[in-house]
């Protein structure tokens, strides 16, 4: 069935892209962390 | 007259780029001083006169320039003052006098200030109708510096202002600004040019390394 | 000497006062009528050869025509704000205390005027190149249409010009920020210059309420470019 | 040194829990959006992207919402603070890579119900401006410059946004009715909706926007990081600077 591979690539392009774009969030966040520490931090 | 200084600056901190121009910088300036700026490249002297003219943002420190606060209030001290960078803000395809003229007029000089203007610099004569494009680099900061005087500013900062200007430029720069001075313009001059603008200035502070030096009253 | 210094310009003689500059520039500069109309001619052509049918052509002419003086008009913003870029008229504008709104109503109007001299000329190359016809009542239609339309471009010219003024990489952002906001500039004018060149047989009567839309633009992106300058400005 | 090996630098027990609901809720999104939730009468297999599609497209439009609202608040004197700027510019961030997600998702979906991937209906062609319009604001965020001028800059930008929507849509929308061809948009979206698809498409709404508030808690403090680094290394530049004067 040729829909298959549409509605099957529809769910992996939505959460795909979302997993990528936390992933690169993290790792943003995780290098700036290296030089803020814990106390300096408004949201702790 | 209130006793406040036209320019007070303490631990002003200024950032281009992620570089710190100037690193805590301290300077009062009376009413009526005329400060010569001495220093090597890169110590930051054109980014203290630009500060000065509320052109750029504080990062740390405070700053108060005519009684305005360089933190919160920028645009009120940047019609008040007169700044005459490295670039001389011409338009090339204009001549000396719609050039003036315009910048005179943006302040809301008269037809005839701006005509004493031109004459101040000796730019009525031959030069007035010639466009900037076809005059030379001299003859360009003339027009700037006669620009400058139609603006009629309460605090003149001046980068360089001598540079290439003959020597009858130079005489008439600094008769220029010893007449705005005693008319009650307060001026900061930055220059390498120590032993012209020594005569005219009333104190010289030296800036290094992003910092400001009082050398103290010249006699 | 302070009580004299405060008489700086009014909103309208700014305005004025900077309108007349950035013609008298342009009069001197000649950077539109030797370098922005040429290529805008040119690409005119290029739709000709690219579409190569005189049945399509004359369909095409109106879109054809705002398309080009939308592409000619980023390079008019650019060298408008090149101007006061060169020698740092910038910063003696900013420390001139001339208000921000008669500086952008300046610089829009130099823009619009600039512009309608371009789809004047372009108007006229779809005339003889692509044989649109043009009416009287198509005539009136027309001129109110490259008005209100050239108005809307000016003030969202100056507006994104004056944003991209000192930032790198500004050739590129400035299309990027601009064509997306003039695109309804785009839909309205084609279709009004459609009914006023009677293309496919629509009447010159259904052009006028597309121009309602150019008219709301035009004032719409006005007032709020007079508004926001400042800030943009005030770097 | 401990910070270096830390793992969770801009969550707060408020966002793990959140984060841990969206997770479960998006497995639970899926599993009822591709398995349960039955085939519809007309749409056929197709309407399961809806339960992608809808939410994401949903979202984009509350992130550029959010984003006007808080450059607004910026601008305003009184609320004028850089958290602000920096939800805008999160908010926006994952309002664009939602838009580009439901633009694809939407495409996919057209191609099966319409037999094609784009149509100038009104709502996609508005859709598809607001895209490039918020990829500009991102590109002029990055322009640099210091935090305030940033921040006021694109502030300005995104109200301009606000305005220019309403008009793209408005003018689309005309230009569309005027359009010769039908508007192919109307067709074979007429969807008959039983209670468990009505449910998984509010569920999708709902874990999407979950996901948006764990996203952009999370962007905004990441880049109120990335600002204080920036702090930190003017401190070391600043004795840098004046240790110049030594040498």
């Amino acid at each position: 069935m040729d829909d298959l591979g549409f509605i099957l690539g529809s769910y992996i392009v939505t959460f795909g892209s979302i997993a990528l774009y936390v992933a690169s969030v993290v790792k943003r966040s995780r290098r700036a962390g290296r030089v803020v520490s814990r106390e300096q931090r408004p949201w702790t | 007259m209130a006793p406040d200084p036209p320019v007070v600056l303490n631990d002003a901190v200024v950032v281009i780029g992620a570089f710190p121009v100037l690193a805590g910088a301290n300077l009062t300036v009376r009413s009526g001083e005329i400060v010569l700026l001495r220093g090597p490249n890169g110590a930051g002297k054109t980014t203290l006169l630009r500060l000065c003219a509320g052109l750029i943002e504080l990062k740390r420190g405070r700053g108060r320039v005519l009684g305005h606060d360089l933190s919160t209030d920028r645009w009120s001290v940047r019609h008040r003052v007169g700044l005459l960078g490295h670039a001389n803000g011409l338009y090339p395809d204009l001549t000396v006098r719609e050039n003036v003229a315009f910048w005179g007029r943006t302040v809301g000089a008269t037809d005839a200030e701006i005509a004493a203007a031109l004459r101040r610099m000796a730019l009525d004569a031959r030069l007035a109708d010639v466009q900037i494009s076809r005059l030379s680099a001299g003859q360009r900061r003339r027009t700037a510096l006669a620009a400058l005087v139609a603006r009629r500013a309460e605090l003149w900062l001046l980068d360089e202002p001598h540079a290439g200007l003959d020597a009858a430029g130079r005489d008439e720069l600094d008769e220029v600004l010893r007449q705005a001075a005693q008319a009650g313009a307060t001026i900061m001059v930055a220059s390498h040019e120590l032993e012209r603008a020594g005569t005219l200035a009333t104190r010289q502070v030296e800036v290094v390394a992003g910092q400001v030096r009082d050398s103290g009253a010249i006699s | 000497m302070s009580e004299r210094r405060h008489a700086f310009a009014s909103v309208r003689a700014t305005a004025r006062l900077i309108a007349v500059k950035d013609l008298r520039i342009e009069r001197r500069g000649r950077v539109l009528t030797n370098q922005v109309l040429p290529f805008a001619l040119i690409v005119m052509v290029m739709f000709a050869f690219a579409l190569d049918s005189d049945a399509v052509l004359e369909r095409v002419a109106p879109g054809l025509v705002w398309l080009a003086t939308l592409f000619s008009t980023l390079f008019v913003i650019a060298r408008s704000f090149a101007v006061e870029g060169s020698d740092g008229a910038l910063d003696q504008l900013r420390t001139s205390g001339a208000p921000s709104a008669g500086i952008f109503l300046g610089k829009a109007l130099a823009l619009m005027v600039q512009l309608l001299v371009l789809v004047v000329v372009l108007v006229v190359a779809a005339v003889v190149l692509y044989r649109a016809d043009l009416s009287w009542q198509g005539g009136v239609l027309l001129v109110t249409t490259a008005v209100a339309a050239t108005g809307g471009l000016a003030a969202v010219g100056t507006l994104y010009g004056g944003l991209s003024a000192g930032a790198k990489g500004r050739e590129t952002l400035l299309p990027l920020l601009v064509l997306p906001v003039v695109a309804p500039v785009l839909i309205g004018a084609t279709r009004a210059t459609e009914s006023a060149f009677g293309t496919n047989g629509i009447a010159v009567g259904e052009g006028w309420p597309w121009l309602g839309l150019l008219a709301v633009f035009a004032v719409l992106f006005g007032v709020t470019g007079a508004i926001a300058f400042g800030s943009l400005l005030d770097e | 040194m401990t910070p270096t090996s830390e793992r969770n630098v801009t969550g707060t027990s408020f966002t793990r829990g959140l984060g841990i609901v969206t997770v479960l809720g998006i497995g639970l999104l899926i599993v009822l959006g591709l398995f349960v939730s039955p085939a519809d009468v007309n749409q056929g297999e197709s309407v399961r992207i809806m339960y992608a599609h809808v939410p994401g497209a949903w979202l984009a439009y509350l992130a550029f919402i959010v984003t006007g609202v808080s450059s607004a608040a910026y601008l305003w004197n009184r609320t004028r603070s850089l958290t602000w700027d920096r939800i805008a510019g999160a908010s926006a961030e994952v309002g664009v890579l939602f838009m580009g997600i439901s633009l694809v998702t939407g495409s996919l979906w057209g191609r099966i119900t319409w037999g094609t991937y784009w149509t100038w209906d009104a709502r996609l062609t508005t859709t598809a401006f607001l895209f490039v319009t918020y990829v500009g604001y991102l590109a002029v965020r990055g322009l640099g410059g210091s935090h305030h001028q940033r921040a006021r800059r694109s502030a300005v930008l995104a109200l301009l946004a606000v305005l220019e929507i309403p008009l793209v849509h408005f003018s689309v929308r005309l230009w569309n009715t005027l359009h010769q061809e039908a508007s192919v948009a109307g067709r074979g979206t007429d969807v008959t909706m039983d209670g468990l698809m009505l449910f998984s498409l509010f569920l999708g709404v709902i874990v999407f926007t979950l996901m948006y508030v764990w996203l952009v808690l999370h962007r905004q403090r990441a880049l109120a990081l990335q600002d204080m680094v920036e702090d930190f290394g003017l401190d070391a530049a600043l004795a840098a600077r004046r240790a110049e004067e030594v040498v």
